[in-house]
């Protein structure tokens, strides 16, 4: 597994580990060193990847930023599938007034524009870690909430169903031994998809200048903040752009994997 | 065992509200089941058949109490469903089973056999683990699976040992009734007989009733000590198998009997065919609803009244037809 | 199909009236305009004044009453921002912009994700196919500001095909449509991809060729056609992310459309606009889906055909 | 020839300049009575007025008009008239201009066709500002206005200057052209002003290295990029902008229910520490590419009354950046035990024409963290922090700028005095004595002791963290710019458009 | 009546090359079909049935399916050589095929009027008159739909399984083929429609004469249609012959066995016939006959080696089986 590989290198293992194996603290600045291009591009061995322009070390500040992004997603993603797949649940079983409820809703937040949402939320609040988190729920939670009603929809009709209410099982129990183990794969490969979008939504947010606030080394703010420098100093925006690249990359790849094996009735969503 | 019927079902209807879109303009009623009576003798078979959508699975999920009848009542030994609630529905859940036609539908591919097979008694009993386990195994040796099946997931087991496994959580709470849904429609013919016979060993173990939905007119005959025939949701002919199948009286009876092809080289089975096609349940035709098609239409009549249920024989045997009724036969309602 | 049309377009209206009360609470949760609308210096009474003047004074439920008989009559009252013009006016003068924008990245998007997906369905596993989900892959890893700024660097400024930003023509619109449509390709190429492969193995599909019709009927009248389904429902999906897409790209691109304009009201607090413009956004998906489940009925009789 | 210039987006795009916080975008068109020296940035009588009047207690300006000077498109001369009209226009209700409480109590009269009276309630030193500097007030056409109502103005604004008003397309920029024999006798040496509104500065260098644009407003950042590809800067003549980082909320007057007393930087002890914990020269380096001086007092500048030289020759002993010191401070202030909250809140916030001010948060972290201090990062748009100014709630430490650069009245009370109130930072008791008196006063030396007075006393309270006074630039592509004489002096920096010289 | 053999197969393997490697689904088969004659193959579900029809439409699973010896040859001309082009022009004109669900194999989204002249206008070998709108409506009179003039403008969903299955007979028998693969056309189907459809289809070969190829499950269905009946098991041919020496002589354990274990109808029983076991997977490696884990006659020869066709049994000439039993008795 190439894709697990990258994954756990470029993301797993920095995220847990960046205070080990990075070489300096991602927030100090050399301020005698800015600007310092990468190794092989007339840089030392002291900054490998360059340093930005308060003389930070890039290396350092992306396998820190690992941690943002792996909890971004992981925050984001666990608490987008569970808004999700709970209303999802409940549409699908219960369908009728619930569904209809449900299902508009659904609607109506994919027909908000959500980076539009997420501006103004910042002007309210300003930009933070929690906006983010919760631009990333409303943005994909509503994916969990089709894929899974769809799924009840068939489930609640199959034959196994038909044959624990015969055994007397309640909806309860019906809903959390018999529906929800058999959509568990469903989430989990959609999750492991939306970890791309939530990536890329974070670098988006932090280019309209409501992602995480700074100096947090998040990818996308690294992203976005050097890409006035792109052309003299591309290696700011380009290191953590590569960081992202991998990780989605490889993220999509395992998501891909992780559908064939699990999941291949699944449509690309 | 005493003599009062484990199923009395009297006038028994299902209507399902269909939306005809465009043209039908609000909804129409769909007559899935429509006045069905029998009753079913502790200890026997009844055999339920008849073309697709002819109501069998409607009428077969209302006595699992999966579907509420829109009139009508349905007594199992003597409770009737309507309203049951607390003790009485427990009661109800483990005296009454299931098993249906998909085995690869009707195991949830998450649980473990044991889990599957213990489910009745997880929910509605309790018993401490080792009784679990000890019943489990009890119903695993019943369907003849080895024990050491209980640890793994069904996508390891073939469709005849599903269907093993689906009867094994059937009658793990030794139920007096089991709904069989075409259980064995879905299997290999080499499979098949595997079952039917287990199913036979079942009810000489355990002493129980079935009510088998069956589109294989073999397996009919085998298991059943009764037979309704079913046509667009009503009953036309119910009786003893035997008598059905030797003298069918309703002509749809007969065609659907003969239509059955028997492994006959010599050609001598003469099947009648019918003409056109089923008629589409939400526009059943008018009078007998089978005219159409018959081939022993006997006058206007047919087409313009409905043919009452009339008792033929002396073995409770009823028969829906104007020729039967025609024939002087006494009206059994 | 009547009755499904109708009940489509009441659904579609009751999420309008839903997205009117979130749009409304929204922008007045977003702080006061009054804070970006006066200068450094004002006085208690100039922000008295404007604060009259914008009818902020009146209790909440009041305002979003007014707010809603204004706004079904398209009103949404006058830009504090750019003053002279009505809110619906500022929008609808940047609208087309975005959407000529839109239009050509969905173009772009359709005429290179389409073939793409179908043929790498057809020819499953071979190199087209590896090149597919490469595009596939590459398309959701990068960020399209990034993309859009590397865009304008090569093609813009070092080989200078095209002007780097700016409102114009054709030539203007080509880089920014391309960073637009980047991800939808990506996306759309899957889809394709994989309903392409369902349809594929279809009964319907081996008795087409059982029956002596050549590949290229099979695939594009009998498979295609089928499969079209699903891209086809996502184009809704699709319309509403150009337009969230079009406030990062317009930005990028000094593209004077609805996008950039709605980052400017919202940094001005500019309430009028910024609601406007959201509805005009939210209008527009609801309306795009609903034309996507009305060509959906269309394509497929067993839709036209029920209730 | 078309000369492009591609810039941040204003504010607000109206052509009623009343409209907008002081939006420049009209400069190029509309002329005030009074302008400026594009070498000195001195008033001077370039503006529509040929020479003015004050009397003793600097309450009554008499200006005289040019008597050749023309409206654009027709509208005839500049007359009294326009110019009381203008008044009423820019002093109206829905007006949002900056600096016009300038203004509020005047009242305009013609005295004839080309003489015309301000009357004030109270004296004014800087009442030229209000005309030039400031550009505040602009003057329209009443005949226009009488001819065709506001529409005139929002489709076509007449204007008086050597450029006239061709188009504005709203969301991409702004485009004037030559005026044909002007009535001042200036020849443009091109024939189109075309300014391009563009938000990403990556974009707009993009643009003009491409050829697409001649002038480019960029951040400094990006302008060695620029450089290195061939472009030069120009930076306007005088300073333009003086940058700084306030301690808002500092409201030391007694008994002020505004003060919350667990600011760390109520402590002058804190203040001083930052200040010096700040290494200055490196700041400039990385914000400002070395190009900008060191400030000694906010708001104080040797164009204007109170500059005091030995504060400036002072600033290194008593501000230099000395991190022991600074650290010598904080314990004897107890810092942070003694503080109920001792993080220090830098404010983070993009503001249109100062981009390096969330380097400067993220920089002002980096020493203060250095010396000791515990700090947090807010992010928050500008608008959000004048709210929180407006209630005197900004309990935080935030960049501030000020420009163009003012006259010492405004912007001591902008940023020193409870006059400035509701918008100001810094209230002390003996600068609220200076200040009434200096408000007062009329008397150019008694001013001028005043003022050095406050500057002295916000001097030693370390009242701010001063920090440094910065030209306008422009970036321009030197094959179709040769050059341009401009100021710096106006809202933005940028005027005197008639200077820019083309290669031709 | 029964003429020339229009379809041969010889020595027919198809492998399936899955992720676990290539898949016998069809091991070495051969067999013909003549004009007018009806075979029949039967078998157990996964033994290979389909995969043999497909294989001599050439329509294999793409791309794992693949034909990896043997020829078939129609009319003497080999198929198993053309090229795809070829294939298709084949396909519909000379080779006709049903398939075995109605429900989903009408394309849902055409009018059953338009794929039947789709079907028309490719194979048309008579370059008969009439429009083609014409023609689909005779074409639809010809397999008995009822009210054909307004059928033709439904769409398959509009209509019940045993009208679509018609519909698809119709675009089967559309270029006049001379063989006609039917797989289990009437197991979707309900009895009495069932009944129905292979009367139609006896008609149909009856004006036609061509050869038909009848798969399925239902051995009643093969005592009443089929001429000669092949049986086929995990891929292999085990027993061939005509359905009167097959039936009335089962020569192979397996062919006994499927006999048996037909319930029956005119007579109650006590207990049914079972065979003990499941049908091999093909991943397994096979050594010996790959019945002999079922069969009650298995010794240790039958166990580890592969019995070959063994003819001249019983009745006509070419009744044979694949079993060490014959061989033994033989
Ligand atoms: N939930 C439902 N809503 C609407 N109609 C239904 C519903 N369930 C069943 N029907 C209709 O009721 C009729 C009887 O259905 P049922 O499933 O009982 O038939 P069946 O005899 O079991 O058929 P099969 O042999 O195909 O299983 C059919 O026409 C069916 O379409
Ligand atoms: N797409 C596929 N991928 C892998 N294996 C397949 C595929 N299609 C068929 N097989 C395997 O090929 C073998 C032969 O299949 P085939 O469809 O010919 O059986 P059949 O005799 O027609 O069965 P049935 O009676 O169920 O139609 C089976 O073992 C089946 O599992
Ligand atoms: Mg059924
Ligand atoms: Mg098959």
């Amino acid at each position: 597994m190439i894709s697990l590989t990258i994954l756990v290198v470029v993301l797993v293992i920095p995220a847990l580990f960046a205070d080990l194996i990075a070489p300096h603290d991602p927030y100090k600045a050399y301020l005698r060193n800015r600007l310092e291009p990468p190794l092989f591009f007339g840089g030392t061995t002291e900054f490998i990847l360059g340093t930005d322009r308060l003389g930070r070390d890039i290396l350092s500040r992306i396998l820190h930023g690992a941690k943002y992004a792996l909890s971004i997603s992981i925050v984001g993603i666990l608490l987008g599938a569970a808004v999700g797949t709970a209303l999802g649940l409940i549409a699908g079983y219960l369908r009728g007034m619930a569904d209809a409820v449900i299902m508009r809703v659904v609607d109506i937040t994919f027909a908000l524009p959500s980076i539009l949402l997420a501006l103004a939320l910042a002007t309210l609040s300003g930009p933070s870690f929690q906006l983010v988190i919760f631009v990333v729920i409303f943005v994909i939670w509503g994916y969990f909430a089709r894929q899974v009603r769809a799924e009840t929809l068939v489930l609640r009709e199959a034959d196994f169903v038909a044959r624990a209410r015969v055994a007397g099982a309640s909806d309860l129990r019906i809903l959390r031994k018999y529906i929800l183990p058999n959509i568990v794969n469903t989430i989990v490969v959609l999750a492991t998809l939306q970890v791309g979008v939530v990536v890329i939504l974070e670098a988006t947010l932090s280019f309209l200048g409501i992602g995480i606030p700074r100096p947090t080394p998040a990818w996308g703010l690294l992203v976005a903040d050097g890409r006035q420098l792109i052309v003299s100093s591309w290696w700011i925006s380009f290191f953590p752009g590569l960081a992202i690249l991998l990780t989605v990359l490889s993220v999509n790849l395992l998501g891909d994997w992780l559908r064939d094996r699990l999941d291949p009735k699944l449509r690309q969503v | 065992m005493s003599d009062e019927p484990v199923v009395e079902v009297e006038n028994l209807s299902r209507h399902f509200a269909v939306s005809r879109g465009l043209f039908g303009g609000g909804a129409a009623m769909l007559r899935a089941v429509d006045g069905v009576s029998f009753s079913l003798a502790r200890g026997e078979t009844m055999a339920l058949v008849g073309e697709s959508g002819c109501g069998k699975t409607t009428l077969a999920r209302m006595l699992l109490k999966l579907l509420e009848p829109t009139s009508g009542r349905i007594r199992i030994n003597g409770h009737d469903l309507e309203g049951l609630s607390g003790e009485a529905l427990r009661r109800f859940r483990t005296d009454v089973q299931a098993v249906f036609q998909d085995p690869w539908a009707s195991l949830s591919p998450r649980m473990r056999v044991f889990d599957i097979v213990a489910e009745t008694l997880v929910i509605n009993e309790r018993l401490t683990r080792t009784e679990l386990e000890r019943r489990v195994h009890e119903a695993l040796t019943a369907v003849g699976l080895p024990l050491d099946a209980a640890r793994n997931y069904p996508h390891e087991f073939s469709g005849g040992q599903r269907q093993r496994i689906a009867i094994a959580s059937a009658i793990i709470a030794r139920p007096s009734l089991m709904i069989l849904d075409e259980p064995v429609s879905a299997l290999d013919v080499s499979i098949r007989s595997q079952i039917m016979n287990l199913f036979k060993d079942i009810q000489d173990e355990f002493h129980c009733s079935y009510v088998i939905v069956a589109h294989d007119l073999g397996t009919t005959r085998f298991m059943a000590d009764r037979l309704a025939v079913m046509y667009l949701g009503r009953l036309v002919e119910f009786g003893p198998t035997d008598d059905v199948f030797e003298r069918p009286v309703h002509p749809y009876t007969q065609a659907l009997l003969s239509a059955s092809l028997p492994l006959d080289v010599d050609g001598t089975h003469k099947p009648i065919i019918l003409k056109g096609e089923l008629p589409s349940p939400l526009a059943p035709p008018s009078g007998c609803p089978f005219h159409p098609r018959c081939q022993s239409v006997i006058g206007e009549i047919c087409s313009t009244q409905e043919p009452r249920t009339t008792a033929v024989g002396n073995a409770g045997a009823t028969v829906a037809c104007h020729l039967a009724e025609a024939a002087g036969a006494p009206s059994a309602l | 199909m009547a009755r499904f049309i109708t009940t489509r377009f009441l659904q579609a209206l009751l999420s309008l009236l839903v997205i009117t009360l979130i749009v409304f609470s929204l922008s007045h949760l977003t702080g006061s305009p009054i804070d970006a609308l006066l200068p450094d210096d004002a006085t208690q009474a100039q922000i008295d004044n404007l604060t009259r003047e914008l009818g902020l004074d009146r209790p909440l439920h009041v305002q979003y009453f007014t707010f809603l008989q204004n706004a079904a009559l398209g009103d949404f009252g006058d830009s504090t921002k750019w003053k002279g013009s009505s809110a619906a006016e500022v929008v609808i003068d940047r609208l087309p912009a975005t959407l000529q924008l839109g239009g050509l990245a969905l173009l772009i998007s359709v005429v290179v994700a389409i073939p793409l997906g179908v043929v790498a369905a057809v020819r499953k596993g071979s190199s087209i196919d590896a090149v597919a989900s490469v595009i596939a892959l590459l398309g959701q890893s990068l960020p399209a500001f990034w993309l859009g700024l590397v865009l304008m660097w090569v093609f813009a400024v070092i080989l200078g095909w095209f002007p780097t930003s700016g409102y114009g023509g054709v030539t203007h619109m080509v880089l920014p449509a391309i960073a637009m449509a980047w991800f939808q390709i990506a996306a759309l190429t899957r889809l394709t991809r994989s309903a392409m492969l369902e349809v594929l193995d279809a009964e319907y599909i081996k008795l087409a060729r059982v029956k002596g019709v050549s590949e290229r009927a099979i695939v594009w009248r009998h498979a295609f056609s089928n499969a079209a389904i699903v891209p086809i429902t996502y184009f809704g999906v699709l319309a509403g992310s150009l337009l969230t897409g079009s406030v990062v790209i317009e930005t990028v691109f000094a593209w004077p459309g609805a996008g950039l304009l709605a980052i400017d009201a919202i940094r001005g607090r500019d309430f009028p606009v910024v609601q406007s413009v959201v509805m005009f956004f939210a209008v527009f998906f609801l309306l795009a889906n609903f034309l996507v489940d009305i060509l959906y009925a269309v394509i497929d009789p067993r839709i036209r055909h029920q209730g | 020839q078309t000369v492009t210039m591609t810039m941040t987006p204003p504010a607000v795009e109206t052509n009623r300049y009343w409209n907008t916080p002081g939006d420049f975008a009209l400069g190029p068109a509309l002329q005030g009575l009074v302008g400026h020296n594009p070498e000195t940035g001195a008033f001077d009588n370039s503006g529509l007025a040929e020479s003015w009047t004050n009397n003793d207690d600097l309450t009554e300006w008499t200006f005289k008009l040019k008597p050749n000077a023309e409206f654009h498109f027709g509208y005839g001369p500049v007359t009294a008239a326009d110019v009381v009209h203008s008044l009423e226009l820019h002093t109206g209700p829905d007006s949002i201009l900056n600096g016009i409480s300038q203004l509020e109590g005047a009242v305009a009269e013609a005295i004839d066709d080309h003489t015309v009276k301000f009357t004030l309630p109270a004296p004014q030193v800087d009442f030229l500002f209000v005309h030039g500097g400031r550009g505040s007030l602009v003057i329209y056409s009443k005949a226009q206005f009488d001819a065709e109502g506001l529409e005139g103005y929002d489709t076509k604004p007449a204007g008086s200057g050597p450029l006239q008003y061709a188009s504005r397309d709203v969301g991409r920029g702004l485009n004037f052209e030559k005026v044909e024999g002007h009535w001042s006798g200036t020849d443009v040496g091109y024939d189109r002003l075309e300014l391009e509104f563009v938000a990403e500065p990556a974009t707009r260098l993009a643009r003009l290295l491409a050829g697409e644009a001649d002038i480019a407003v960029l951040p400094r950042e990006v302008q060695g990029d620029a450089i290195a590809a061939g472009m030069a800067v120009i930076p306007s003549t005088r300073a333009s902008n003086q940058t700084a980082m306030l301690f808002n909320g500092t409201f030391l007057q007694p008994g002020d229910e505004a003060l919350d007393k667990s600011l760390p930087w109520l402590d002058i002890r804190i203040r001083e520490a930052i200040n010096r914990s700040i290494d200055r020269n490196t700041m400039i380096d990385v914000l400002y590419d070395g190009r900008a001086e060191v400030l000694p007092v906010f708001a104080m500048d040797p164009r204007h009354e109170g500059y005091s030289q030995a504060l400036a020759d002072k600033f290194d002993a008593a501000y230099g950046f000395d991190l022991d010191k600074a650290r010598a401070l904080m314990a004897e202030a107890g810092y942070p035990d003694k503080f109920e909250n001792p993080v220090i809140p830098i404010l983070s916030s993009n503001l249109a024409g100062n981009p390096e001010f969330p380097t400067m948060a993220e920089l002002m972290q980096v020493f203060l963290e250095e010396a000791g201090f515990q700090t947090e990062i807010v992010e928050m748009d500008w608008a959000g922090l004048g709210g929180l100014r407006n209630a005197r709630a900004a309990k935080m430490f935030h960049p501030m700028r000020n420009m163009p650069v003012k006259p010492s009245a405004v912007g001591i009370r902008n940023y020193y005095s409870a006059a400035g109130r509701p918008r100001n930072n810094y209230e002390d008791p003996e600068v609220e004595v200076l200040m009434d008196e200096y408000m007062q006063s009329t008397d150019p030396d008694r001013r001028n002791e005043l003022a050095a007075g406050i500057f002295d006393r916000v001097f030693h309270q370390y009242a701010v963290v001063p920090l440094a006074s910065i030209s306008a630039e422009v970036v321009v592509n030197p094959k179709t710019i040769e050059g341009w004489l401009y100021p710096g002096v106006t809202s933005v920096g940028f005027s005197h458009f008639e200077n820019v010289d083309v290669n031709e | 009546m029964i003429g020339e053999p229009v379809l041969e197969v010889r020595n027919l393997k198809t492998h399936l090359m899955v992720k676990a490697g290539p898949l016998p689904v069809v091991d070495d088969v051969s067999f013909s079909v003549s004009a007018g004659e009806t075979l029949g193959i039967v078998g157990e579900s996964g033994c290979g049935k389909s995969m043999t029809a497909l294989s001599i439409m050439r329509v294999l699973p793409r791309p794992i399916g693949r034909i990896v010896g043997g020829e078939i040859l129609l009319r003497g001309e080999d198929l198993v050589s053309k090229s795809e082009a070829e294939m298709t022009a084949i396909r519909g004109s000379r080779l006709g095929m049903i398939l075995q669900d109605p429900h989903t194999s009408l394309n849902p989204l055409h009018t059953v009027g338009n794929q039947v002249i789709e079907a028309l206008r490719i194979n048309d070998r008579r370059g008969a008159g009439g429009s083609l709108p014409a023609r689909a409506v005779a074409m639809l009179k010809k397999v008995n739909v009822a009210d054909a003039e307004r059928r033709v403008h439904a769409y398959p969903h509009q209509m019940s399984g045993g009208m679509k299955q018609r519909v698809v007979g119709a675009i089967a028998i559309s270029g006049a083929p001379d063989v006609i693969i039917a797989d289990e056309p009437t197991t979707a189907l309900d009895v009495t429609i069932q009944l129905q459809y292979l009367q139609l289809l006896q008609e149909i070969q009856a004006e036609t004469g061509m050869a038909m190829i009848f798969i399925t499950h239902d051995l009643g269905i093969v005592a009443n249609l089929c001429h000669r009946l092949i049986v086929m098991y995990a891929g292999r041919i085990v027993e061939e012959g005509t359905v009167r020496d097959v039936f009335k002589a089962p020569s192979h354990p397996y062919t006994e066995a499927l006999l048996n274990s037909v319930p029956a109808v005119n007579r109650k029983v006590d207990r049914l016939y079972a065979i003990d076991g499941q049908p091999p997977k093909l991943t397994q490696t096979r050594v010996g006959c790959s019945f002999a884990p079922r069969c009650p006659y298995a010794d240790d020869t039958c166990r580890s080696l592969a019995p070959s066709p063994s003819p001249g049994l019983s009745g006509s000439g070419d009744h044979r089986a694949s079993c060490w039993k014959q061989e033994r008795g033989a």
